[in-house]
């Protein structure tokens, strides 16, 4: 049971439980807001494209 | 800063708007209908393309992961925009599984699906190292070509003169309800409000806002068109029962162009017409994902990001779908409504909202401070 | 990183070589000519092509004169009749050596009366005349002053012009850039009698201090670009340069390429147009082969009788250039997936028909075309390396041993051999050599695409090399263009050619400055009312 | 840095490529065995298929050659897939279906039904949709897939060809794909037909070299009769005049030949070589009707009795009697196809497309209905052209 919200990406987890996907994408989104916000502090002078310019 | 020109932006949102409806038809469900569908869904797709220009228009400098925070606030508005990379990424994930059930079905049987998909990622990989200006460029020289390959297939569709037009009859026999039934949340997503993706790219086109709209919306029209001239087609070309059950409808129509015994089973080539396009929509998933990733993590470099997302990619690309029945039935039954819903018409819906709403207020707050004065 | 350390160092190494060197050449003239003339001998080696001489001459041969040129640089004939005359016998019989009792300055009198001689420098320090003497000018020195004259006295062999060998033309001008700078500069500045024309020579190598010059149209250039070319010649460091090709290697902006991202012509008309359209022409002493930068990609499927032949002829050819591009790219490859993964493409007739000529042949397709091709390449190279009277016999070996008795022998199919010679024969239309070599590179590398993944592969492969097409730039030009990035003027020579008088503009993705080309109306016949007559004479 | 990624990444990619050339779905052509005709029998619990390969050396030899030409392999099996895969038991190299011209089924097997095994036809990813479907006639279809032909060496391509011919020139026959055969399979108002073919001569020798080294070959392949189904299973034999009218009906004509009887004996040939037919269903009365327009253009071809072609009225009185016989052609088709209460015009089809309601209502008892149907037919033919000559000699001869 576990494992199926564990994937939800896997075709038949999004048949059968077709609401995991958008759980796993909250839950993930709001992990992967902790890394914005904790970033956002250390270095919010610094320009978001500033790599851009690379090429 | 890189830069891409409006014609590059055209280009761009063409390839990603065709992408791979192109060979697996659109708005199967409805049957002979289909066309019906397409037009209903290009009408549907430029308002909502419209609503979503307008926002980048309310949201000036800002990229469609910056919106979010912008308008909702920080605490809010972050975890909402990282469900975009997110989605970009599964998306991602899902055109490689198309190229690798068509790949292996069609024209490499025997061939692994890692093969398939490694090969193709590493192409796509090595364009992320170049940059949406190199992936632009491609465009640019690749969109000829894919409209003469489009063209000559009409051509030689035509010539060998296996179109009914009885096909198309009766229309509307079922009546409305399946048409709108395909048509939303399907049909206008399909492509046309998935476009909001492009909100990520919108910001490096070098000409005003005002000629992002009309590129757009114009790019819309067009690709909306190649898809009702496609359509059309199969539907004439291999009647409604064949529309239904084809895997690859559009290939089952090229396989039967036949003029004069000589030149016929161009299969293969509507197999590349079809890697284009994919490639193109695979290519611009990623770039907007990268991107997403690289403005949310506020990481200096893309470049850095390139290599971990290839390699997610490599596994979704592997993990999507385990068959290609279930990848369909999740195309048609379950992903339009589970995400594409939220994501692409009720979320930016709100944010329209709020943002008039706080521009409102902002502007009696002036009024007010006006007043005072 | 690397790339700096290694410029670093040799750098360090520079200046101490430079620190011995300067010690000797900066050293003055002295004022002895004995000394002079031995100093030469020494540093040269007593070389034997070196010309000394010492003479007495003056009125009483009070005055001591040393000459010293390099025999085979200077014109013998020149240094006889106009420096050695005139200081040996001419200074007494035309009284000049009364001018000398009025004025005891020798050094100025005879400069001023006596070296018949349009370019004449007056030199004090050893390493400026060594500069001369090498460069083939006759040193005149004269006992009691520490300085001296140089002559210019060039007069070396050189080949005369002659129509290019690589690139020909039936129609258009016949003549080629020759190993001599100053010949080449003269065959542009014959061509664009204009004073916008400007020439800068910058003397490369540490021991060759070959001239190398750039040319461009000031007003029409665009001065960033001839900025970026500028310093990175200056930016090289190296002790020889023989040819072009080491400018060209050392300058461009990406290395790891197949393409050439500068052009090269033996053509002054190609080099004038070039300059023209506002790009740099980098000609090299001692090579005639001149380089264009910057250059792009549908440059190398231009020739310049494209412009001399009518516009919808040119414009057919062109567009059967970049066929032959794709065929010579491609067919191998093609072949090799369509006999091998889709079978089902081919007329089934066709398909038996090949299935009979595979019959026992050993190799899978991929060998064979690996095989054949590379054989080609062999045959090819040695053609071109050959003498010319052997030239023949490889020819014969190659088409009747290896293509027939191969195919008799049923070691190769005959459709391979006939693939394999339409791709060399498609790759040989490409008018400039060094893309036809990255043509036949990349080649390779699709059939090894096309043996694993079909046309698939094939199609990847094309992306992956569109990819890199357009990720490269010359001097800051996409080498795309105007192709990606789409320039809808610009097209109007890049896949036809369109008439002259249409081409109104240059081309805007190398210099935006002084764009209007010509305002010529486009050609009509005359009035009608004026030719009613002979029209209607014709008629009959 | 940025050009060591760069590379690393190119140079991986080369390596992995060079590390792949393990081909996976590569097949040298000398591998193949290239089936060009496919025959497919019933036995007591499955199939029987035989296979005809091609023998390239043969076939392509410059030289003229003793050998065959063909060669045809056998084998059992529970299901299609199983047979062929048990091909490669006698099968010298891998079967290559791809380029399969011709499917012929057995008699028997087509009355018992096609549905089976044409699932393994429509799904097997390697067979391409462009061959003829065929029906042996009274025959097992091993029989037709063993005969050697003259001139095309390979019988299958002979097969192909000539019921290709035969429906653009003489107009009896009919190319079936596969696709829509399913299709007429699957539809509510439509039911097959598939061209049958036959050999004429003694069948035993067909698969002799000896029947190419004749003058006249003993054994020949005909193909003209269209098999009438119900469902998937084959009930009758459409006649070739009847084939005709089927042809007409379903404007599959491109060319054909028909005649007429002149007044005073004789006959008259024309060559219809532009026909179109347009077919309009229709609900009167709470009663279908089928209303079927055809409008052709004829020369003359043949005349073999006296008569005047300079006069106009003449002209007029031929285009009324060759309308009148062609309509006639039409109806013994559709009488016959009444007859067997099977539904071969897509006549049903028609009424859907006009009257889709209706039409929900009427498919449920269609096979009924069908043999109610009335039937209209409207011939329009005009004759263009009398040939080089405008008046018959045979006038004179005959005085």
């Amino acid at each position: 049971m576990i494992k199926d919200w564990l994937f939800p990406w896997e075709s038949h987890i999004m048949i059968n439980h077709p609401l995991a996907m958008p759980v796993f994408m909250g839950i993930a989104s709001f992990f992967l807001s902790i890394v914005t916000w904790t970033r956002g502090n250390n270095n919010q002078n610094k320009s978001k494209q500033k790599d851009m310019d690379e090429n | 800063m890189e830069r891409i020109s409006q014609y590059q932006l055209f280009v761009l949102t063409v390839f990603f708007q065709v992408g791979t409806t192109i060979i697996f038809g659109f708005g199967a469900a409805a049957g002979r209908d289909a066309w019906i569908v397409t037009i209903i869904s290009l009408l549907v797709g430029i308002f909502v393309i419209s609503i979503y220009l307008f926002l980048s228009y309310l949201n000036p400098g800002l990229t469609l992961v910056e919106w979010f925070p912008a308008q909702f606030g920080k605490w809010i508005g972050t975890p909402i925009a990282w469900l975009y990379p997110l989605l970009f990424l599964y998306e991602g994930g899902r055109i490689l599984n198309d190229i690798k059930y068509l790949t292996t079905t069609i024209i490499l049987v025997d061939t692994p699906f890692l093969a398939i998909i490694l090969f193709f990622l590493l192409v796509v990989a090595y364009l992320q190292y170049c940059g949406i200006e190199v992936i632009a460029r491609i465009g640019e020289i690749f969109f000829p070509y894919f409209l003469v390959m489009i063209l000559g297939s009409v051509v030689l569709i035509l010539v060998s003169d296996i179109l009914r037009v009885d096909n198309l009859l009766p229309v509307l026999k079922n009546g409305w309800k399946p048409i709108l039934a395909s048509t939303f949340p399907l049909g206008a997503s399909q492509g046309f409000a998935q476009s909001l993706e492009l909100a990520m790219i919108w910001l490096l086109v070098s000409t005003s806002h005002k000629e992002i709209v009309k590129t757009t919306l114009f790019a819309t029209v067009f690709s909306g068109l190649l898809i009702l001239i496609t359509v059309l087609m199969i539907i004439t070309g291999i009647g409604e029962f064949f529309y239904k059950i084809e895997s690859f409808p559009m290939f089952a129509l090229v396989s039967k162009v036949n003029i004069g015994g000589i030149i016929k089973n161009l299969d293969a080539f509507a197999v590349l017409l079809f890697i284009i396009s994919a490639f193109f929509k695979l290519s611009l998933h990623l770039f907007f994902a990268i991107r997403g990733f690289q403005i949310l993590t506020k990481v200096e470099s893309s470049r850095k990001l390139i290599i971990p997302i290839t390699i997610i990619s490599i596994y979704l690309g592997y993990s999507v779908s385990s068959n290609y029945e279930e990848h369909i039935k999740v195309a048609i039954e379950v992903f339009p409504y589970n995400l594409w819903i939220m994501l692409l018409w009720i979320l930016p819906f709100a944010l329209l909202i709020v943002t008039l709403i706080k521009r409102a207020i902002k502007n009696r707050k002036k009024e007010m401070a006006q007043a005072k004065e | 990183m690397r790339r700096n350390m290694f410029f670093k160092n040799t750098k360090i190494k520079k200046d101490d070589w430079d620190n011995v060197t300067v010690k000797v050449d900066a050293e003055l003239i002295p004022a002895k000519i004995s000394e002079v003339l031995n100093n030469i001998k020494i540093t040269m080696g007593n070389s034997t092509d070196l010309v000394t001489r010492d003479f007495k001459t003056g009125k009483d041969g009070s005055i001591d004169i040393g000459i010293a040129y390099v025999d085979g640089l200077a014109d013998k004939v020149f240094v006889q009749d106009y420096i050695i005359q005139p200081l040996m016998t001419d200074l007494r019989m035309t009284g000049l050596d009364i001018e000398i009792e009025k004025d005891p300055n020798v050094f100025e009198v005879i400069k001023n009366f006596n070296l018949v001689s349009g370019d004449l420098k007056e030199i004090i320090d050893l390493k400026t005349l060594y500069t001369h003497l090498l460069s083939g000018d006759t040193i005149v020195l004269i006992e009691g002053y520490k300085k001296g004259f140089a002559v210019s006295s060039q007069g070396w062999q050189d080949r005369g012009i002659q129509e290019p060998t690589s690139q020909t033309v039936v129609r258009g001008p016949k003549d080629g850039f020759t190993e001599t700078l100053r010949t080449n500069t003269s065959l542009i500045r014959r061509r664009i009698k204009n004073t916008d024309l400007w020439i800068e020579t910058i003397p490369v190598g540490n021991k060759t201090q070959t001239d190398v010059a750039l040319l461009y149209l000031k007003d029409v250039a665009n001065p960033k670009i001839v900025n970026e070319v500028r310093m990175r010649i200056n930016k090289i460091e190296i002790d020889a340069i023989l040819e072009s090709g080491y400018i060209e290697e050392m300058i461009q902006d990406k290395t790891f390429t197949v393409f050439p991202t500068i052009h090269n012509t033996e053509r002054p008309d190609a080099a004038c147009a070039a300059i023209l359209e506002g790009k740099i022409i980098i000609m090299v002493d001692g090579t005639p082969f001149v380089l264009i930068a910057p250059a792009v990609f549908v440059e190398f499927f231009q020739s310049s009788e494209d412009y001399y032949q009518r516009a919808d002829i040119s414009s057919l050819l062109r567009m059967l250039r970049y066929f032959c591009l794709f065929l010579a790219l491609i067919t191998p490859s093609a072949y090799i997936a369509v006999t091998t993964f889709h079978q089902e493409m081919l007329p089934t007739l066709l398909l038996i028909s090949l299935a009979a000529q595979r019959e026992g042949v050993p190799f899978p397709a991929l060998i064979e075309a690996v095989m054949m091709e590379v054989t080609f390449e062999i045959l090819r190279e040695a053609g071109v390396r050959m003498p010319r009277a052997v030239g023949s016999a490889i020819s014969i070996v190659g088409a009747l041993v290896l293509g027939q008795a191969a195919v008799e022998a049923g070691i190769v199919s005959a459709t391979m051999v006939i693939i394999v010679s339409l791709t060399a024969i498609a790759s040989f239309v490409c008018p400039s050599f060094n893309m036809a070599i990255s043509i036949r590179i990349l080649r390779f590398v699709f059939m090894i695409l096309a043996a694993t993944f079909g046309l698939f592969g094939i199609i990847m492969g094309l992306i992956m090399m569109v990819a890199h097409l357009a990720s490269l730039r010359s001097f800051g030009v996409p080498y795309l263009s105007p192709m990606a990035p789409m320039v809808a003027a610009d097209q109007k020579d890049v896949f036809v050619r369109v008439p002259i008088w249409k081409m109104i503009t240059r081309p805007s993705f190398i210099s935006q400055s002084d764009s209007r080309r010509q305002a010529t109306p486009s050609p009509k016949p005359p009035n009608k009312s004026t030719n009613e007559g002979g029209s209607q004479g014709e008629n009959k | 840095m940025k050009i060591n990624k760069k590379t690393a990444l190119l140079s991986i990619a080369f390596f992995i490529l060079i590390g792949l050339t393990g081909c996976w779905s590569a097949h040298e052509l000398s591998e193949l065995a290239i089936a060009t005709g496919l025959g497919i029998d019933k036995t007591e619990d499955g199939y029987r298929i035989s296979v005809q390969f091609v023998n390239p050396g043969e076939i392509a030899a410059k030289k003229a050659s003793s050998g065959v030409p063909i060669s045809v392999h056998t084998a059992e099996g529970r299901s299609m897939l199983e047979a062929v895969r048990k091909l490669t038991t006698t099968a010298p190299r891998r079967v290559y279906l791809a380029h399969v011209r011709v499917i012929i089924f057995g008699e028997e097997l087509a009355k018992e039904g096609l549905r089976k095994p044409l699932d393994f036809l429509s799904r097997d990813h390697e067979m391409r949709a462009d061959f003829v479907i065929a029906i042996a006639k009274g025959l097992k279809a091993e029989d037709v897939i063993k005969v050697i032909a003259p001139m095309e060496k390979v019988s299958a391509n002979k097969i192909f060809t000539s019921i290709e011919t035969s429906e653009k020139n003489w107009a009896p026959t009919k190319i079936v794909l596969l696709d829509e055969l399913i299709e007429s399979l699957v539809s509510d108002g439509k039911e097959p037909v598939i061209t049958g073919v036959y050999l004429t001569g003694n069948s035993e020798l067909g698969g002799n070299i000896k029947n190419i080294q004749q003058v006249n070959t003993p054994t020949k392949i005909k193909s003209d009769y269209l098999a009438v189904f119900k469902g998937d299973k084959l009930i009758d034999w459409l006649d070739e005049s009847e084939s005709k009218g089927f042809n007409y009906i379903t404007d599959n004509i491109t060319s054909t030949v028909g005649f007429i009887e002149c007044e005073g004996g004789g006959t008259l040939t024309i060559e219809t070589i532009r026909s179109k037919t347009k077919l309009e269903g229709a609900i009167e009365n709470e009663k279908p009707k089928i209303k079927i327009y055809v409008t052709a253009e004829s020369n003359i071809g043949d005349v073999e009795c006296p008569i005047d072609l300079s006069k106009s009225k003449t002209i007029k009185d031929i285009e009324k009697k060759f309308n009148e016989k062609t309509k006639d052609i039409i109806m013994s088709s559709v009488e016959k196809a009444k007859e067997l209460g099977t539904d071969i015009y897509g006549f049903g089809e028609a009424i859907n497309r006009s009257e889709p309601k209706k039409w929900e209502d009427l498919k449920k008892k269609w096979d009924e209905e069908f043999k109610n149907t009335e039937v209209v037919v409207k011939v329009d033919l005009k004759i263009r052209r009398v040939g080089t000559i405008a008046e018959s000699f045979q006038e004179e001869e005959d005085q």
